[in-house]
């Protein structure tokens, strides 16, 4: 009887029966790694802004404290966006370049509002207190990134959920004591390890001998 | 001895006849609604469908549940087949097997469809993500999950186990007609089996003890179905005999279909050599067994409901067997249960224009009984200011004759494909047959 | 823009732009640079509260006021006050960017007291409405407002050569300072002219009533705190009376403190107070005057004529002569000027206490049927060359026997002020818009006639005008609305306390006292007699419960909200006793067609337990013909029945059935008598059995921080929805239309389901407002396999919206059924500036359901780890406890011992529904107090 | 005859007991390279050479075994320790519930592993392999049954071998060439 099968038939199969696992061992590794990497969440990527704002500038350069114009960030959830009333304050007298103000000056003529695009935005279900963070000491480059170097603001983590849970589960490891959560170069670890005033107590409970965090509770940040 | 065999592996060879050819067109046409129907849930949401609060299910879980009762039985009963060593095997559990792949895969449209955000189907696995979340293994739903991929692989490992060999013969056949084509394809899945002896034995082993897992399996995966309706406290699904309950009246869809199917198969494709009168004979009083099964479920039913103290369970059961739930469960009581009990007649149960109507009806009868759970289990719930009605919508009847229309065409394609019958375990009980014969 | 209204608060001073110099120090000098912060901060505390946006868009905006100022509009409260039937109620509007998200209660307002009405949270959504009147019309078509300042001028022209003969202004009723000043000057500068007004709802026997027993013009307004024995002939203190909330809130508190007053409710069509009456006695109109004259008569009122009898009347006597002073009679809409004045006349035998007589709090009381009918006819004459009508709609709602839209169409000039091109408007050459009265300035009498100030909480549409604006523009010395109203309350107050009562008054939402009671005789004579009604039927109009008058029509929330008792959506149905519907063979959802006065409709019958026989109940308000797609053609029209006069009752109404059916939408289709163990009820002072904390095999939770719980007390509930509809507003949930409803998908999370027990033909009623019960072993989690509901530390059952796929397997198991489904797509119509940003919008395929107002608790709390203390008990609200008039609501920490929740989970009628189930729900309910034996009905 | 190396012989049969005899006189005569092939199983052959499908079954349970401490173990994990959440106040660690996976789990692993195993110890797939040379053997998947002596043992010789076989009257001796 003739062969169907050339010699060759055998090492063809097994080829293709190995190719196609790795291949799909393969796509799988792929997508992990895609989606905890910063192109999938926009990390480094500028948006379209009415007034070309630098942070370098104001904050760098400057050293405009971050309260100045987003002055809610220890009282309310929304840190807060500066009036075109307080921008131009300053920009009257200095640097004032009128082109670049248009905007500014058609929302005070209208009395409408100045619509910057948000990098850090989070979803709509999720809810995010700019004061209880900053409260608990945690400092506005833990998310924000060193915005300060910023000549255009960039997003610089990728506020996902398991960033955000990261923190929660082990919220010691990121405050900072009072002074130094406005402050533009936190000390190092260690030294706050050491003069940490106010790590949250997050109070955890015992269940089943299994300690549980109500900060990692879904109602905490969802509504 | 060579012409035992030729008559199925021709049957799979010869080039369809105009009956079939039809018959796969109408398939065709049934899976284009299909998928039709598929497309106007997944684009217009469920709400296209007749549910509501509270029959947040309805004709999928019906349809899901039934589809899962055919696909066991029909493998169940291939198992057991194998297992024993029955002679009936050699004439129906290859069909019986396709049966039940054919319908597990009708069945696996539903779990899928019917959730609310169909495309996320996949978070019920447990799976690293950027959330960090995690499937909750206390939900019937992940266990069902399971339950349908373990019963989907599990099943067709069991039928390709078998096929292996056969395929084999197909291959050779082929190639003695020179049609290596098809030659090559079928040597492709037949991985190169030479029958061997040795491999043979190892086959044995590995085909007898898929066949032995099979039955556990199946068992739980029915039983998963149901749980997902025993978990919870609706007053006429809350209870311990509810998934016994749907395993046994399960029965008489899945071997009311095989004895269906044989019979047209003997019809169709000319095998009355192997299928013969006998199997013929005891499939149908198989079929009548399961029945009586059904109609046992059915009466312990009745009696544990009546006992019941619980006065809300009572008053479900009341609404169910005697409110306006009475022609659903009383139609599936005498489709699923009375029905087949006419098989006992010897007279009737030989001839093919009753046993196929009887196997389809025993079926739909079961198809009732489903409908009577889910649907008619909601009439008394706990609070009375929720009950409504549910009238299930266009898509969702397109969806069940898809679905329906699927599985007729898988069936046609198996037997037009692949032999239908088992040819190695024809040869081995031929040979068997003539070894005691010399012994005469 | 919005920064022109001044806040609850008072109007802070904008805070200056930041000066160079302040932050030259600043940057350099910290303590200076944090002043100047403090400086700032004032005003840019609540910027960029914006965000009810896609979620998942990148660059997603992010809005900066243009003025410091603007920030403090961003999130603000208003007091002010919105009218029903002319009287009004204060509220409190929160607002968010300059747009009204909520409508709440004004503690400080007597006709509130903190609570509210389905009509008024209804008004963030009429105020949002896109079908709502923009443009100033000329025949249908937009013309610039020039245009029409010209054509008032040449009016005004015109109608002064002639004294301003041929001039008719029509309003709705009017008891606003301001506007009744506004037409005094107008009539005052044109002699000739004459003023009407219009009200389908008014009830002109009433003030007739208290001509005929006083001769004055007089309201009678009840305290039910201070009442023993209470009989309510056809009235409705809890229901549609004006001041209901007031009302509703005295009863209750009465009940709560052991005294509580016996309400005896005759009355032909249930009512909601008819439904909670200790006593009620279903009294068809053809007899009401029958027995008040036999219940005066067995107490000796003097003067009255003889007659009168009725089986019950012995035993509600007596029970009125004990209660003496105690005592009370109120007669409702629907009751004749008769009835009416026998009801004063018993109260003044008893010297009752229980009520006051106060002056009239409409500026011009008059009889306003007779008042519309005079103003037809004179139109029918061709007297009348110019005609304003100032926020009426006399076609739709004047009695189709009036004919006034074929009048109208003979009146050469004619200007319609109304919020909607609706029925009128498409008869008036003009139409201009009005404003919402969430918009515009103005004054307004409450029922018990105390002032308040009614201030706008967002900006005004350019085109719209108020009455006052039209009026003085007539008058060629335009002035706007708040000028004029600043004006009358100079003048009322004197200039020097002017300055400091107008905040005073726009920061509490009151601008006054109410007006001290009257010590009345009864004059001679008082006594008329009515010719008894007979033959055939009687037609009893009635305001529905859902659109009243059918001005709110267009509402969604309120036609999709169920009729407290009916439990009916989007229509109307023709409500009879069943025996009645019995007898004439027919059932619910058949199509009849009823005939009076030569004129006739078709409606669905609905059989009605406790309805009385005899009669049949016709709501108004149905049947809309213009004005917007929600209300037009919801049900039959009931006005085109009505007689000329716009009485409440005509005999004669013959009835075909017509052998077809129409559907009535309703969520109640069990139709079930018996509330099983849902609903229990203890007697006077008892307890119910305690079940101690049922076993479970796991260990229970900790929940150390706070332990949220929620009391509902079933016997402070009326059933009137408020609770169900400040849900709604409040956490943007959706209106899903009479389609969905019939196939059982409405979306409310929170319901009252309504039971009857006892016999069909005068069963007792009961709510029972059914929110999440949030278990602490909820049945709904286990059985979700994607942890998309499970238990936060608190203990609230939450619903992980992000993560939910839909299997609603959650649903299946909850028993208490408060699950709600997307079975579509609801957001592209909830995505508009009346959403609560606070509260995120649900996708097709998830679901969702009562979070006890979970960001009520976060915003609390943030609230109070900013000030660094602790959350004080009551300090979280939830809407519907907000919402609540009687107070039925409790809400609170369960770990506070002392919390109000605590005190009431003590309470021996405290009881968990379907306890038996272990589910430990953390909603739980206190039992209702049965009436006595002999109370029974 | 042929040019290339001869495999081995290949000795058709037309009856399995045909068959297990001269596999049991090939076993006697001491070959040990040999190979049976034949329609159907024959387990008295198969016997004769000596094989045990027991290693089948150990594969399956051992996979069985792994598979469900796989799936018990990540169901505990992910809801004692990755993520604890209260749900519907049940403990985390409620182990009934997480042995249905793990139980379905057991059994996918076992069925698969029985299939995989089965075809390792075969050797297959194998498309291509020298018994197909030889004359007829299609028929291997029909009605015939062949003994096969390889040219790999040391007893084999073309002659002695070829004379050995004609000796158990089978249908016909052929020679298989290897390639």
């Amino acid at each position: 009887m003739a062969q169907i099968f050339s010699t060759r038939a055998d090492a063809r199969l097994r080829l293709v029966l190995i190719v196609g696992a790795a291949l799909i061992l393969l796509i799988g590794a792929a997508a992990f790694a895609y989606v905890r990497s910063g192109n999938a969440w926009a990390i480094g990527r500028p948006a379209e802004q009415p007034v070309p704002f630098s942070h370098a500038v104001h904050a760098g350069g400057l050293g405009l404290d971050c309260r100045f114009c987003h002055a809610g960030v220890e009282r309310t959830a929304e840190a807060g966006m500066p009036s075109a009333e307080t921008c131009l304050g300053c920009h009257e007298r200095v640097w004032n370049v009128t082109a670049q103000f248009a905007p500014l000056r058609a929302a005070i003529a209208q009395g409408t509002a100045v619509e910057w695009s948000s990098v850090s935005r989070l979803p709509d279900h999720a809810r995010f207190d700019h004061a209880a963070h900053t409260q608990a000491g945690v400092g506005c480059e833990t998310c924000h990134g060193k915005v300060e170097e910023m000549p255009r603001t960039v997003k610089a983590e990728s506020l996902s959920m398991s960033f955000c849970l990261d923190c929660h589960r082990d919220p010691l490891a990121n405050q900072q004591p009072a002074g130094a959560v406005f402050a533009r170069d936190a000390p190092p670890a260690a030294e706050l390890q050491a003069m940490r005033p106010h790590g949250l107590q997050a109070q955890r409970y015992e269940h089943y001998g299994i300690e549980v965090s109500p900060l990692t509770r879904c109602s905490t940040c969802h509504q | 001895m060579s012409d035992i065999t030729a008559p199925i592996a021709e049957a799979a060879l010869r080039p369809g006849r105009w009956g079939f050819r039809l018959s796969v067109l109408l398939g065709v046409a049934g899976v284009v609604v299909l998928a039709i129907s598929v497309a106007a849930v997944l684009v217009a949401g469920v709400g296209v469908w007749g549910n509501n609060i509270p029959h947040v299910w309805g004709f999928d879980l019906i349809a899901y549940a039934w589809w899962i009762g055919i696909a066991n039985a029909a493998s169940l009963f291939a198992a057991i087949l194998v297992l024993r060593r029955h002679g009936l095997r050699t004439a129906v559990n290859r069909f019986a097997e396709a049966a039940a792949l054919a319908a597990i895969l009708s069945a696996a449209f539903y779990p899928i469809l019917h959730l609310g955000r169909p495309w996320l189907f996949y978070w019920t696995l447990s799976y690293p993500n950027r959330m960090e979340l995690w499937p909750q293994f206390g939900s019937a739903l992940v266990w069902d999950f399971w339950g349908i991929m373990s019963h989907v692989v599990v099943t067709s490992l069991f039928w390709f186990i078998g096929l292996i060999p056969d395929l084999a013969t197909m291959r050779d056949r082929a190639a003695a007609r020179g049609r290596i084509r098809a030659a090559r394809a079928y040597g492709l899945l037949a991985l190169g089996w030479r029958g061997s002896v040795v491999h043979w034995h190892r086959h044995q082993a590995a085909y007898r003890l898929v066949a032995a897992l099979v039955l556990p399996l199946l068992l739980w995966a029915q039983t998963v179905v149901a749980l997902e309706f025993a978990t919870t406290l609706v007053p006429a699904w809350h209870q311990a005999r509810l998934p016994l309950h749907v395993v046994v009246t399960g029965l008489p869809s899945g071997l009311g279909i095989v004895l269906a199917l044989a019979a047209v198969l003997r019809l169709a494709l000319s095998l009355e050599r192997f299928i013969d009168d006998a199997d013929m004979d005891l499939l149908a009083r198989l079929v009548a067994c399961a029945g009586l099964a059904a109609g046992l479920a059915y009466a312990h039913e009745l009696l544990i409901g009546f006992l019941e103290e619980d006065g809300t369970t009572r008053a479900a059961l009341k609404a169910r067997v005697l409110g306006a739930g009475a022609p659903a469960y009383w139609g599936a009581v005498l489709l699923s249960a009375v029905l087949p009990q006419i098989l006992w007649f010897s007279r009737l149960r030989c001839r093919t224009a009753i046993v196929i109507p009887v196997g389809l009806l025993a079926a739909a009868g079961v198809w009732l009984d489903r409908w009577s759970i889910v649907v008619d289990g909601l009439l008394r719930d706990h609070l009375p200011s929720m009950s409504r009605g549910y009238t299930p919508s266009p898509a969702e009847w397109g969806l069940l004759g898809g679905t329906i229309a699927l599985f007729v065409l898988v069936l046609l394609l198996f037997g037009r494909l692949v032999p239908a019958v088992s040819m190695f375990e024809t040869r081995h009980e031929e040979s068997e047959a003539e070894a005691e014969e010399e012994e005469r | 823009m919005s920064a022109r209204l001044p806040p609850r608060h008072g109007p802070d001073p904008a805070p200056e732009p930041p000066q160079p110099a302040a932050l030259r120090i600043g940057l350099h000098n910290p303590a200076e640079r944090r002043d100047a912060l403090k400086l700032m901060g004032a005003s840019l505390a609540l910027a960029a509260l914006a965000g009810c946006d896609d979620p998942d868009e990148f660059g997603h905006p992010l809005h900066a006021p243009a003025r410091a100022s603007d920030a403090e509009a961003s999130a603000a409260d208003y007091a002010t006050v919105l009218e029903l039937d002319g009287l009004s109620r204060g509220v409190i509007v929160r607002t968010r960017n300059g747009h009204p998200i909520k409508v709440e209660g004004n503690p400080q307002h007597p006709a509130s007291l903190g609570a509210t009405d389905i009509f008024a949270e209804a008004a963030v959504l009429s105020l949002h409405d896109p079908n709502r009147s923009r443009r100033i019309r000329r025949d249908g078509r937009p013309v610039p407002a020039a245009m029409l300042d010209e054509a008032l001028a040449m009016t005004r022209a015109e109608l002064q050569a002639r004294g301003g003969r041929g001039l008719r202004i029509l309003t709705g009723p009017v008891s606003s300072p301001t506007l009744a000043r506004m037409l005094g000057a107008v009539l005052a500068a044109f002699p000739e002219a004459r003023w009407h007004q219009h009200d389908p709802l008014a009830d002109d026997a009433a003030l007739e009533g208290a001509l005929r027993a006083f001769g004055k013009p007089v309201v009678l307004v009840p305290d039910l705190g201070l009442a023993r024995t209470v009989l309510c002939l056809g009235a409705d203190p809890l229901g549609h009376m004006p001041g209901h909330l007031r009302h509703a809130r005295d009863w209750a508190a009465a009940r709560a403190g052991g005294r509580a007053p016996r309400l005896i409710a005759a009355e032909a069509a249930p009512s909601l107070t008819g439904a909670r009456a200790d006593r009620r006695i279903p009294l068809g109109p053809a007899e009401a005057e029958s027995f008040a004259r036999a219940v005066a008569t067995m107490l000796g009122v003097e003067g009255l004529a003889a007659g009168g009898s009725h089986p019950a009347a012995a035993d509600v006597a007596a029970s009125l002569r004990e209660a003496g002073t105690e005592g009370l009679v109120m007669a409702g809409t629907g009751q004749d000027a008769a009835t009416h004045a026998l009801a004063h006349a018993i109260n003044a035998r008893l010297g009752s206490m229980a009520r006051r007589l106060l002056p009239h709090p409409l500026a011009r009381p008059e009889p306003m049927g007779a008042s519309l009918a005079a103003l037809a006819a004179e139109m029918a004459a061709g007297e009348v060359t110019h005609l304003l009508i100032l926020g009426a709609n006399p076609a739709y709602d004047a009695p189709a026997a009036l004919g006034f839209g074929a009048a109208l169409r003979r009146v050469p000039f004619s200007l319609h002020l109304g919020y909607r091109q609706d029925e009128t408007a498409r008869l008036c050459p003009w139409h201009v818009p009005l404003p919402h009265p969430l918009e515009s300035w103005g004054d307004s009498r409450a029922f018990d006639g105390t002032p308040a100030i009614r201030q706008p909480a967002t900006a005004l549409p350019s085109e719209a005008r108020g009455e006052v604006e039209v009026l003085s523009a007539l008058l060629g010395r335009p002035v706007a609305a708040r000028e004029a109203v600043e004006e009358t309350w100079r003048v009322e107050w004197g200039e020097d306390d002017f300055s400091e009562r107008w905040p005073a008054a726009l920061e509490a939402g009151v601008a006054g006292e109410a007006p001290d009671a009257l010590d009345l005789p009864l004059s001679a004579g008082w006594d008329r007699p009515t010719a008894p009604l007979q033959g055939g039927l009687a037609a009893i109009f009635s305001p529905d419960p859902g659109v009243r008058g059918g001005a709110e029509a267009h509402e969604a929330w309120l036609q999709e909200m169920p009729r407290p008792l009916t439990k009916i959506v989007w229509g109307n149905a023709a409500l009879m006793a069943p025996a009645t519907a019995a007898g004439l063979g027919l059932s619910s959802g058949d199509e009849v067609e009823l005939s009076l006065g030569g004129r006739s409709i078709l409606a669905p019958v609905w059989p009605m337990p406790g309805h009385a026989p005899g009669c049949v109940t016709l709501p108004l308000g149905g049947g809309r013909r213009a004005g917007g797609p929600v209300g037009e053609g919801r049900g039959f029209d009931a006005y085109a029945l009505r007689p000329a006069d716009g009485t409440w009752v005509a005999q004669g109404l013959s009835l075909r059935a017509t052998g077809r059916k129409l559907e009535v939408v309703t969520t109640d289709s069990h139709h079930r008598l018996d509330p099983g163990d849902a609903i229990r009820t203890v007697a006077p002072g008892g307890s119910l059995p305690q079940p101690e904390r049922d076993a479970s095999l796991y260990r229970d939770w900790p929940y150390p921080g706070h332990a949220w719980g929620m009391a509902i007390d079933i016997d402070a509930c009326i059933g009137c929805n408020a609770c169900a509809l400040a849900c709604q507003a409040e956490n943007n949930v959706p209106v899903v239309g009479p389609l969905a409803v019939s196939q059982g998908r409405e979306m409310h999370w929170l319901r009252v389901d309504r039971y009857h027990h006892g016999p069909e033909d005068n069963p007792e009623a009961s709510f029972q407002p059914v929110p999440c019960m949030h278990c602490e072993q909820a049945p709904c989690e286990p059985v979700c396999p994607v942890n998309a509901t499970l238990h936060d530390h608190e203990g609230l059952n939450v619903m992980v919206y992000p993560r939910c796929i839909g299997t609603r397997t959650c649903s299946n198991n909850c028993p208490y059924k408060v699950r709600r489904f997307n079975w579509s797509d609801h957001r592209r119509f909830l995505d508009t500036p009346a959403r609560n940003p606070d509260v995120s919008l649900r996708p097709r395929g998830v679901m969702e359901k009562c979070t006890y107002c979970i960001h009520r608790i976060t915003t609390a709390r943030s609230t109070a780890s900013t000030e660094g203390r602790a959350l004080r008990d009551g300090e979280v609200e939830t809407a519907c406890q907000r919402a609540c008039p009687t107070r039925a609501i409790t809400f609170g920490d369960l770990n506070d011992p002392e919390s109000a929740i605590s005190r009431a989970r003590r309470d021996g009628r405290h009881y968990a529904m379907l306890g038996h189930l272990g589910t430990r729900p953390r909603t739980t309910y206190l039992a209702r107090i049965a009436t006595d034996a002999e109370d029974a009905p | 005859m042929s040019h290339p190396p001869p495999y081995g012989l290949m000795a058709e049969f037309s009856g399995a007991e045909a068959m297990t005899e001269a596999v049991r006189a090939a076993r006697a005569a001491g070959w040990a390279r040999l190979e049976a092939y034949s329609p159907y199983p024959v387990p008295e052959a198969a016997e004769a050479l000596g094989v045990s499908a027991a290693p089948v079954g150990y594969i399956a349970l051992a996979a069985a075994a792994v598979g469900a401490a796989i799936s018990a173990g990540a169901a505990w994990y992910v809801s004692v320790h990755l993520y604890p959440v209260n749900v519907g106040g049940r403990p985390l660690n409620a182990w009934p519930v997480f042995m249905p996976t793990t139980y379905l789990v057991a059994i996918l692993w076992a069925c698969a592993a029985a299939l995989i195993g089965m075809l390792a110890l075969n050797g297959l797939p194998r498309l291509h392999h020298p018994a197909f040379f030889a004359r007829g053997f299609q028929r291997a998947s029909e009605d015939r049954f062949f003994l096969f002596l390889s040219a790999e043992d040391p007893l084999y010789d073309t002659e002695e071998t070829a004379r050995f076989l004609r000796g158990l009257a089978p249908l016909r001796v052929s020679e298989v060439r290897s390639s």
